[in-house]
């Protein structure tokens, strides 16, 4: 096997070339110049997420346990560029003193996850996408305890890393069964081979609430909460987008190219869990205070709606299921963005804090408001786009009820949504946030959000591109 | 072949470990004792994966190579967790994972 | 075949009086937009009578008989193809009829009220809102189909609302003003449904092809019955609905007393000669489908007219404000005109109801307006209508005097006094046809005789009451339209009604049947008489009579208490169990649902949040329960 | 750049201009000026549509124009206009001009006030132009919802709640209708085919009545929501009586109009075979709307209150001769919409001033202000007459068009609900009268109110524009009514294929 084969793992190699990178200069450099690290690996990204978007060769490699192609690619580009957006947003908290000296841990762990990820959704095996998942998940229990001197910080990560072991231990033994009914882990050959047997179903099973529990669905979401609020805020933004979505990625690709037999039997369980995930993801939402944990269950329901995606089987929903990840990665990205700004300028986190927040500083509620508009579907931002397409797909087999009961749902989100958008705008505060003026990183990435929120919409060029590029059934 | 065990025992003791593993899981207080319940379904899993191979599909080494790469997993999974049980410990004065839920509802 | 193309400008030009008024009346002098307002009725007083010449004496007849004549017509709102409102000028002799009388006294009440009104509040609003009446009541009048004439309707509707409600810091007349409006809105919704019903059946709104013999309206009488009555019948009876409420019969006449706290030239003009004969009119217009279709509804409307005819005259006999007694006289003389329609035929010699309706409308029409004026120019002197506090007035004001006493002697019906020939045509019309009607409206005739004399005695004799400051006869602008009013209604009587304004426009021979003139007079000389030993000097036979009959008097005094039975459906029944529940019910029941939606969502966010417990173990427990119970629903239960 | 584009284009211009001036003179100068250029444009339009139709174009809709946007769904940027919706194209312009004159004296947040209001304006005008159920969705969603902050951040009295309740109704509304698109967009081909949103070539196809009857009532009571349809009016009276004055003249007389005209133009015009199975139900619902809202009218203490429940009985009038589904009673749907928007819009404008100037909107608290402002009270009488139907104004050429084209029917069941429907005339003459003699007519009642002034010139502005209208269309009805006639007849066409009564 040629060397220039390997080139299809592009973004993984370039990936890991950062990490040395970050490491060697962490190496090297001297002790007060540590926040030189931040501007260099920050460039370091930005070069490979430019770099990710050329032309690339499909193909497999490693006897096709590596797959690349074009729809994996763009899975890949977009986390690059939720994760470019979360270093943007968290260098003015790595500047802070007490992280001084957790700079280059914190961009290594980030990216080895990313690399986890892409390893996860290029992977044409089992063993592969069990590696990919695994690294994509315990340097998150990591960061997610990255405050140690913070107890909600360690607790969000003891949680995070007990559960994921749980669930990795059941998706193991769900996928032990499958090996045992059929002898392969390649994806192929398990396509073809699959048959409706009630061993094979329960190993389905199991691998579902793997799954189920990355993309936290209910009833498998019960830790999304806790580790959201304990862990740190970019952290947070990074677990409700970018694992979130890459778990999505593969899930999506797995459930439409491994188990296409059985989509009976999936469809059922999909239906199921999106419904209960919208409603127990709404109707805790509504009661949040701390903003972290009322995000936290805003983005359990949202996962209720990307399932509708799934449920078709059809291209259209494979397209509209990556095409919401990519609206939902600007979208929440920058409400993160702004609750992270507020934090770091004046440590407050929860929603009766920003009452008025629009009179001292009306840019960072607009940006807000923008954000929680796209996340509730309003138009004609991009979140209504990405929703209508999600319930076009489900509609497009006949799911009404289903679609009936999200529309539905999307009322109440709405109506918290509105609460925070009511603390900005309507009420009146005596000691309100004092105005603040956060670093150009800070502004930069939130530009970079509200341009995806307002253009990805519009943008029909980007849909049609994402759908030719994706598959059904 | 391993003369006179056929692979159904094996198997059974594996679901016995796995279920072993999540009861420990799930009524252990001591995070330690957890994250060994959760080692011992991942063990359940590899011995799985070892018989399906062994009597199964001997020409192929998938199964092994899965566990291997489990044990490795396992292995680094329970580095980390152990160090952040350690900061628990600092932050907490106590391992107990009752005591561990200052975030709720 | 004659132009009457001019005629339009009998519309327009009060209607652009109103516009000018109203909008830049308070730019001009109080006196200039009176006389506008004057000169441009007087204008279309003019025309109306060239027109009544070319019509009655010029116009051709088709063997004999008057035609309907279309001046001018066009399409004002498309509804269906067939069915259109059209706003239009129809020239009948009812309707040039109308024309004189509406534009006569209209412009007497013009002059009148210059003086009336002088240095009045808002004067020039008055002569804009007189002008807009007259226009509606002129556009009423002519109109060429049910619908225009409905929109006229509610028209003089609202005019009346605001003339009434002229003074509208008093209290009084908003309420008057109000229950005008409301009472006969109401009524105006039967019209109204009268219409959907009849245009429904027959598929037009046009006179001439609904009341036309071989119209649909008569030919196709039948269709599905309802209570014994045909549709058309049912129609009709919601038409004559509208007519009841406008021209206040019983049970909707309880607005016109109140109407009286407008001022008094609008009294006359609206209340008095004009607006409230619009019921008439409206039956008159309708007549051959009320004759030759629906005779059941042509009954309705005599019985009504005869028992609102009695009930007015014998309240009138105890009321004391000068203005009330002349509401409730109208009532009665109204009631008149609706029973001789009713009784009446149609064509020939039957329809002599018909054309002594006509007839009456417009006697009564001046001697009422005259009666109005005349109390309006007592009212200027004494600045009271209670005639308890008159007396001995006729030495103040000779002309009033004169002219009044004519009026009420017309009124009581004395030869050769105009209201002595139109009544009697009514009492014949009704005698030929219905006894019990008859013998009504003869003791009516009585009443009438005594409350106008009780009225006129004890204004003008009975005992000297001391006023302030001594009363004064009124100035020229208020007394030439008295007197030549009372021209009018001298004269009126030899007008030959029957030549000209007949059901079916083919002129007949009337004469006086002695035997129903003989004995009609008498009762009214009798009446007279009594007024006159009760009333002549100031005795005290009224009280004793009124203590011996208390009751009836108590009863007749407070208007047998229909006021009362109203406020009481309205207050209570409309508002306190029908609005306030249906007000409540929304806030509570309705929106409660509503709210409890939101409620609900968050109780259970509130009691489901025990599995967001923070025990980790809990977490695990879940999640293993939930792969199991998925695991077991997917492979067994739902397969 | 085509004319209809521009009712967008204008608004969108209008906002950046107000975006970038300083002074609160010049913001509001700069709407006033915008919203002046779209009433012209308004006008413009009502003429070249007239000359076009004169000219003999045959289309049923006209100065078409389709973009194809995302070809799969098939979604297009599809704009073109009958009589219909110029004859509510114009009416919004009118309504959004005179509501910037009546909101000229807005302090607060100015800028963001006048924002907002524009945007409204926006997505009504963009739903009125667009042909394509994507396009007139998304407008309408961008309608309703900046309607929440100008409730919340402008209003008065219980405004977080009102404007949550609001919201949230409409937005449950707009939800259903979302749910129903979608049935009819994949049922828009029941013989193979592409899908399409596209209205025009989804009423050449009829939908299978199996799915008419699950889409027809989602999209019914969808829009009905915002038709202020029994019972889901609730929202309408907090709403109007929280909401400041041009946002109540904008809700009540443009934005609940969206509601009419997308259940005539969806629900009805799409699928008229479920429509005329189910239309029972909803004319019982909305028959009951028309006089419960009269009578709920009659006890109520506050101005707003007043009109809201008004509106309830007058947009119940609307759905109800929607409902009845023939030529006549379509034709009076359309101008009693536009009557009661300019109506109802004068109604809210006049409250308005007259709270600006005594700060109270309890009638009781009022009296005979009619000597003190005069001005203001005749506008208000007659508004009130207009809204009693008095002939001469627009509410009466409406009613009586309902009331003759619903009469037509040939059940009887129709016929005796219309009648029930006729008796509110006489119910709302007895509120309309009520207050005008409570507030305006008799002595005046609160001595601070002797002094009060009476318009100033932007007031006048604003409601001499809307009595203009309200008389003009009350006066010669005439080309109104040919104008919407003719573009209903493909229309009624469909649905008498269908149904014929």
């Amino acid at each position: 096997m040629s060397p220039d084969k390997f080139l299809i793992m592009r973004h993984e190699l370039l990936l890991t070339a950062v990490v040395l990178v970050v490491l060697i200069a962490e190496v090297f450099s001297h002790p007060d110049k540590k926040g030189k690290i931040i501007t260099l690996s920050v460039i370091c990204f930005g070069i490979i997420t430019a770099l990710g978007f050329l032309p690339s060769a499909e193909g497999e490699i490693f006897g096709g346990m590596y797959v690349s192609s074009g729809s994996r690619l763009m899975m890949k580009n977009i986390l690059n560029i939720g994760v470019m957006l979360v270093f943007l947003q968290s260098v003015d908290w790595l500047r802070k003193a007490e992280n001084s000296d957790k700079i280059s841990e914190y961009f290594i762990l980030l990216i080895s996850t990313l690399i986890g990820m892409n390893f996860m959704i290029s992977s044409g095996h089992f063993l592969m996408f069990y590696i990919g998942l695994e690294l994509a998940t315990i340097p998150i229990a990591a960061l997610a305890a990255f405050d140690k001197y913070r107890n909600n910080s360690a607790e969000a990560g003891i949680k995070l890393i007990l559960i994921s072991a749980l669930s990795s231990g059941i998706l193991l033994y769900g996928l032990s069964m499958i090996y045992g009914t059929l002898g392969t882990f390649y994806f192929k050959e398990i396509a073809v081979s699959f048959s409706n047997s009630n061993l094979q179903i329960l190993g389905f099973i199991y691998f579902f609430t793997g799954m189920a529990f990355k993309i936290s669905i209910v009833p498998f979401h019960l830790w999304t909460a806790d580790v959201y609020e304990g862990a740190p805020i970019n952290i947070t933004a990074y677990l409700s987008v970018i694992s979130k979505g890459a778990a999505v990625f593969i899930f999506i690709i797995v459930l439409f190219t491994v188990f296409p037999v059985i989509i009976a039997t999936w469809q059922k369980a999909i239906y199921l869990t999106s419904i209960l995930t919208m409603t127990i993801g709404n109707l805790f939402a509504i009661r949040q205070q701390n903003l972290k944990r009322f995000l936290a269950f805003s983005s359990i329901s949202q996962a209720g709606y990307i399932l509708l995606g799934f449920i078709g089987g059809n291209q259209l929903g494979m397209a509209s299921v990556i095409y919401y990840i990519l609206v939902y990665i600007f979208s929440n990205l920058g409400a993160f963005g702004v609750v992270l700004a507020i934090s770091n300028a004046s440590g407050k986190e929860n929603i009766d804090d920003y009452n008025g927040l629009y009179h001292t500083n009306p840019k960072l509620s607009l940006i807000m408001m923008l954000a929680l508009f796209s996340l509730a579907g309003i138009p004609p931002v991009a979140g209504y786009f990405g929703k209508f397409f999600l319930f076009t797909a489900a509609a497009e087999k006949g799911f009404y009820p289903l679609v009936i009961i999200a529309v539905l749902n999307t009322i109440i989100s709405l109506y918290y949504y509105l609460l925070i958008v009511k603390a900005m705008f309507l009420l009146k505060n005596e000691s309100p946030i004092e105005k603040f003026k956060s670093s150009m990183y800070t502004r930069f990435a939130l530009g970079l959000c509200v341009a995806g929120i307002v253009v990805t919409g519009f943008a029909s060029a980007l849909f049609e591109f994402i759908r030719n590029l994706s598959f059904g059934i | 072949m391993i003369t006179g065990v056929p692979v159904q025992y094996f198997l059974i003791l594996a679901t016995l470990m796995f279920f072993a593993g999540v009861y420990g899981f799930l009524t252990r207080r001591n995070l330690i004792t957890m994250l060994m319940a959760t080692e011992l379904i991942l063990n359940s899993v590899n011995i799985n994966f070892m018989a399906f191979n062994r009597y199964l599909y001997p020409q192929k080494m998938e199964g092994m190579f899965f566990s291997l790469f489990v044990i490795a997993v396992a292995a680094s999974e329970a580095a980390v967790a152990i160090a952040i049980i350690i900061n628990i410990y600092r932050r907490f004065a106590t391992i107990n994972v009752e005591d561990v839920n200052q975030m709720k509802f | 075949m004659i132009n009457f193309g001019y005629t339009i400008w009998i519309l327009l030009l009060p209607f652009l009086m109103f516009l000018l008024l109203g909008l830049a009346g308070h730019k001009l002098k109080p006196k200039l937009s009176g006389l506008l307002g004057t000169a441009g009725l007087g204008i279309i007083t003019v025309l109306s009578y060239i027109t009544a010449y070319k019509y009655f004496f010029t116009s051709e007849k088709v063997d004999g008989a008057y035609q309907k004549i279309i001046a001018l017509n066009g399409v004002w709102l498309q509804l269906t193809e067939n069915l259109h409102i059209d706003i239009g000028i129809l020239l009948d002799p009812i309707s040039v009829m109308m024309l004189i009388v509406v534009t006569t006294v209209s412009f007497m009440v013009h002059i009148y009220s210059i003086g009336y009104m002088h240095g009045e509040k808002g004067f020039e609003r008055f002569f804009a809102f007189l002008s807009l009446f007259s226009f509606s009541m002129l556009g009423l009048v002519v109109a060429t189909n049910i619908f225009q004439m409905y929109i006229f309707w509610e028209l003089v509707g609202v005019s009346s609302y605001l003339l009434i409600g002229f003074y509208y810091t008093k209290p009084s007349a908003v309420r008057a003003s109000k229950k005008a409006f409301i009472v006969t809105r109401f009524a105006d919704m039967g019209f109204l449904i009268g219409i959907l019903i009849l245009s429904f059946n027959t598929k037009t709104f046009d006179f001439i092809s609904l009341t036309s013999l071989t119209g649909p309206a008569i030919t196709q009488t039948g269709g599905a019955a309802f209570m014994g009555l045909s549709v058309l019948t049912w129609s009709m009876i919601f038409v004559y609905m509208g007519g009841v409420g406008k021209s206040a019969m019983f049970p909707f006449h309880i607005w016109l007393p109140d109407a009286m706290e407008g001022p008094t030239p609008v009294s006359a003009l609206i209340h008095a000669a004009t607006m409230v004969v619009a019921g008439v009119y409206l039956v008159a217009r309708m007549f051959p489908i009320y004759s030759l279709a629906a005779p059941d509804a042509l009954n309705v409307v005599a019985y009504v007219g005869a028992f609102s005819s009695l009930l007015a005259a014998v309240i009138a006999c105890t009321q004391t404000d000068i203005k009330r007694v002349l509401a409730f006289s109208t009532m009665s003389q109204i009631g008149y005109m609706m029973l001789a329609l009713g009784v009446s035929g149609y064509g020939g010699h039957d329809g002599l109801g018909y054309m002594a309706s006509m007839f009456h409308l417009f006697t009564h029409a001046m001697f009422k307006a005259l009666l109005f004026l005349g109390a309006g120019a007592i009212i200027h002197a004494v600045h009271s209508n209670h005639m308890t506090e008159m007396g001995g007035l006729r030495k103040y004001l000779p002309i009033t005097h004169a002219t009044f006493l004519i009026a009420c002697l017309t009124i009581a019906g004395i030869p050769p006094l105009s209201g002595f020939f139109s009544k009697d045509e009514i009492l014949t019309a009704a005698l030929h046809h219905n006894k019990l009607l008859f013998a009504v409206e003869y003791a009516v005739a009585g009443l009438t005789a005594f409350y106008m004399f009780r009225l006129y005695f004890s204004i003008f004799w009975g005992k000297e009451t001391h006023y302030h400051h001594t009363p004064h006869e009124a100035p020229a602008l208020m007394t030439i339209p008295l007197i030549i009013l009372a021209i009018g209604s001298v004269f009126a009587g030899f007008i030959p009604f029957s030549k000209l304004v007949t059901s079916d426009g083919m002129p007949f021979e009337s004469h006086i049947e002695m035997s129903v003139a003989v004995p009609s007079v008498l009762i009214g000389l009798i009446g007279i008489g009594i007024a006159f030993i009760m009333y002549r000097k100031e005795t005290a036979i009224p009280d004793r009579l009124a203590a011996a009959f208390k009751y009836s008097y108590k009863w007749s005094y407070n208007k047998f208490y229909v006021d009362e039975a109203y406020i009481f459906i309205t207050k209570n029944i409309i508002f306190r169990y029908i609005s306030t529940p249906i007000a409540w019910f929304d806030r509570h029941i309705i929106d409660g649902t509503m709210n409890s939606i939101a409620f609900v969502a968050q109780l259970v966010s509130f009691r489901i949040r025990g599995f967001q417990s923070g025990q980790l173990q809990k977490y695990g427990f879940v999640f293993v329960t939930g792969a199991i119970s998925l695991a077991i629903l997917l492979i067994y239960l739902w397969k | 750049m085509d004319i209809l584009t521009l009712f967008v284009v204008i608004p969108v211009l209008t906002m950046t201009a107000i975006l970038f001036v300083r002074d609160i003179k010049h913001v509001r100068v700069a709407a006033a000026i915008g919203m002046g250029i779209q009433l012209i444009l308004a006008a413009v339009l009502v003429f070249s549509y007239l000359a076009a139709r004169k000219a003999g174009a045959s289309d049923e809709m006209l100065f078409v124009r389709d973009y194809l946007w995302f070809k799969n769904p098939n979604i297009h940027y599809a704009i073109g206009v009958d009589g219909i919706s110029v004859a509510m194209i114009s009416l919004t312009s009118i309504v959004v001009f005179a509501g910037i004159f009546a909101s000229w004296e807005v302090e607060f947040l100015t800028k963001e006030f006048f924002v907002s209001l524009i945007l409204l304006a926006t997505g009504v005008f963009g739903f009125f132009i667009s042909i394509d159920l994507f396009t007139m969705f998304l407008f309408y969603e961008l309608a309703v919802i900046p309607m929440y902050l100008l409730i919340g951040i402008w209003g008065s009295g219980p405004k977080e709640y009102s404007a949550m309740k609001l919201t949230l109704m409409l937005m449950g509304g707009s939800a259903l209708i979302l749910a129903g698109l979608l049935g009819i967009y994949f049922n828009s081909a029941p013989d193979g085919g592409q899908f399409t949103f596209n209205i025009l070539e989804i009423s050449k196809i009829t939908i299978p009545i199996s799915a008419q009857r699950l889409f027809f009532p989602l999209t019914f009571v969808g829009f009905g929501v915002l038709g202020a349809l029994f019972p889901f009016h609730t929202w309408s009276p907090d709403g109007h009586a929280s909401a400041p004055t041009a946002v109540s003249m904008l809700h009540a007389g443009v934005l609940m109009k969206l509601g009419g005209y997308g259940a005539f133009r969806v629900a009805i015009f799409l699928m008229p075979e479920a429509a005329a199975e189910l239309s029972w139900i909803f004319i019982i619902l909305t028959a009951t709307s028309v006089v419960y809202g009269a009578f709920g009218a009659i006890v109520q203490k506050d101005l707003k209150y007043i009109n809201a429940y008004s509106s309830v009985s007058h947009c119940g009038l609307v759905l109800f001769a929607i409902l009845m589904m023939n030529q006549t009673a379509l034709n009076g749907a359309v101008i009693q919409m536009i009557s009661h928007g300019l109506m109802t819009a004068l109604f809210f404008a006049l409250i308005g001033m007259i709270y600006g100037r005594t700060h109270t909107r309890m009638i009781s608290e009022m009296g005979g202000l009619m000597k003190v402002i005069p001005f203001l009270s005749v506008c208000y009488v007659i508004a009130g007459l207009a809204s009693l139907g008095l002939p001469g104004l627009s509410g009466f050429v409406a009613e009586m068009t309902i009331f003759v084209g619903a009469f037509q029917h040939t059940d009887v069941f129709h016929r005796v609900v219309t009648i029930v429907a006729v008796s509110s005339i006489v119910i709302t003459a007895v509120y309309i009268l009520r207050v005008v003699a409570i507030l305006l007519l008799g002595p005046t009642t609160d001595e601070h109110h002797e002094h009060l002034t009476d318009a100033k010139w932007f007031e006048k502005v604003s409601v001499v524009t809307l009595i203009g209208s309200v008389a003009g269309i009350g006066l010669a009805p005439y080309w109104l009514s040919t104008m919407i006639g003719t573009s209903m007849q493909p229309v009624v066409e469909k649905i008498l294929s269908v149904n014929p009564f």
